[in-house]
């Protein structure tokens, strides 16, 4: 396989996933298989009413890490051309927040490794969400579950 | 001169987004650590709980990690982006 | 969770996947993830060029099939609104052949059972491939590890 | 009558899309591969190929299934979409 194009943006702009997909497609005539994910705003969370949030990052590493899980899910499977976009700044209830977008000669690996890259992305790329409710503003703690769905790609 | 750097809930909670730190006998991150709470006073012990990430320029390293003059080095509460 | 939207549709045309998950994420503002699927025609197939294909199908059974697969997903995961869009007729390289998207409150269950459902697609619903090569058409043969992926989600 | 649909390579091998089959004395499915196997000669045998899969009225059966008057059948290779 020739060298594949890793894309990550960090932004606070909206992105155009249907466009994003588009050019996962055209890179190559080889990848049968485009997985990709969105995390949307929910305006729901541990049972609160949420109506805003804002996200905070650490310009300059989130870029890195999230290349560096890419790499890693590149070493596990044979991959296409990968897109990641992360927002950051204000949003409100279905937003979009992630983008991930895996293109791959079969499907199995585009699922596999569109999965990975948003376990390692949710507890490892420095972004924090905080959050507005009736009660005002609340930094959203980490979920344990995160930490366990990332982990287990370490066992495999 | 260390460039330190602290997000989120620790930026609020320490009232301070960045600093500099004198390199002199500042030889590790935990080192840093400990010049961090001897100056700052009580309040800066939230830098030393368990959850609390250190990133040696925009990587995550361990306590024992050696700092280099002009290093940018980061603490962080868990991160919850995604 | 009320009554989710299930959509199937078989049809010549292409579709606009960024318009799909633009519908799949303003349905609910409880669903925090979409995960999709792209089945893109390559040009290549077992070692051969392929320059065209076309989709023959089951009118009428090709629906009801992947409406019956999408409801067994709904019984193993609880899922927001799902869509699933396949094509017949004449396909050329870079084409875009079939569309899963499922939306979810979280990301583990839009991941599983997107997988779920094309896994389930590939083997049960009633759709052939012919492809053209430089040895004139032939009909596509079925793949065993296609079987073995769908046979998976039942041990579990 | 059962109407009985014939789908991809198998259309082709047999030259045919579909065709009526009479209901008297042809109560199931098995039966209905039968009489076409009778009817059609040896490249009808073609029907009785291990890989070949049933659906009556839309939905995949076994042989045992039975058949009703005005029942649609069909006769079809592995499925190869996606």
């Amino acid at each position: 396989m020739t060298e594949a194009r890793t894309e990550v943006r960090v932004q606070q702009a909206d992105f155009d996933a249907g466009r994003e997909l588009d050019e996962l497609r055209l890179q190559s005539r080889r990848m049968g298989a485009i997985a990709s994910f969105i995390g949307v705003m929910r305006d729901l969370n541990e049972g609160d009413s949420v109506s805003a949030m804002t996200l905070e990052h650490y310009p300059g590493m989130t870029e890195k890490a999230i290349t560096t899980i890419v790499g890693e899910a590149r070493e596990r499977w044979p991959l296409g051309a990968v897109t990641v976009i992360h927002r950051v700044g204000p949003l409100q209830p279905q937003d979009q927040i992630v983008f991930v977008g895996v293109a791959a000669a079969h499907r199995g690996e585009s699922f596999a490794a569109c999965e990975f890259i948003m376990d390692y992305l949710k507890t490892r790329a420095p972004f924090w969400k905080k959050e507005r409710t009736a009660d005002g503003e609340r930094w959203v703690e980490a979920r344990a579950g995160d930490e366990s769905a990332a982990q287990r790609w370490q066992e495999q | 001169m260390i460039r330190v750097l602290f997000f989120a809930r620790l930026r609020e909670q320490l009232g301070t987004a960045a600093l500099e730190l004198e390199h002199d006998g500042v030889s590790t991150v935990a080192a840093a650590r400990e010049a961090l709470v001897a100056r700052g006073g009580e309040q800066w012990q939230l830098l030393c709980a368990d959850n609390i990430i250190t990133a040696l320029n925009q990587e995550v390293v361990a306590g024992d990690a050696p700092l280099q003059d002009g290093d940018e080095l980061a603490f962080y509460p868990p991160v919850t982006g995604g």
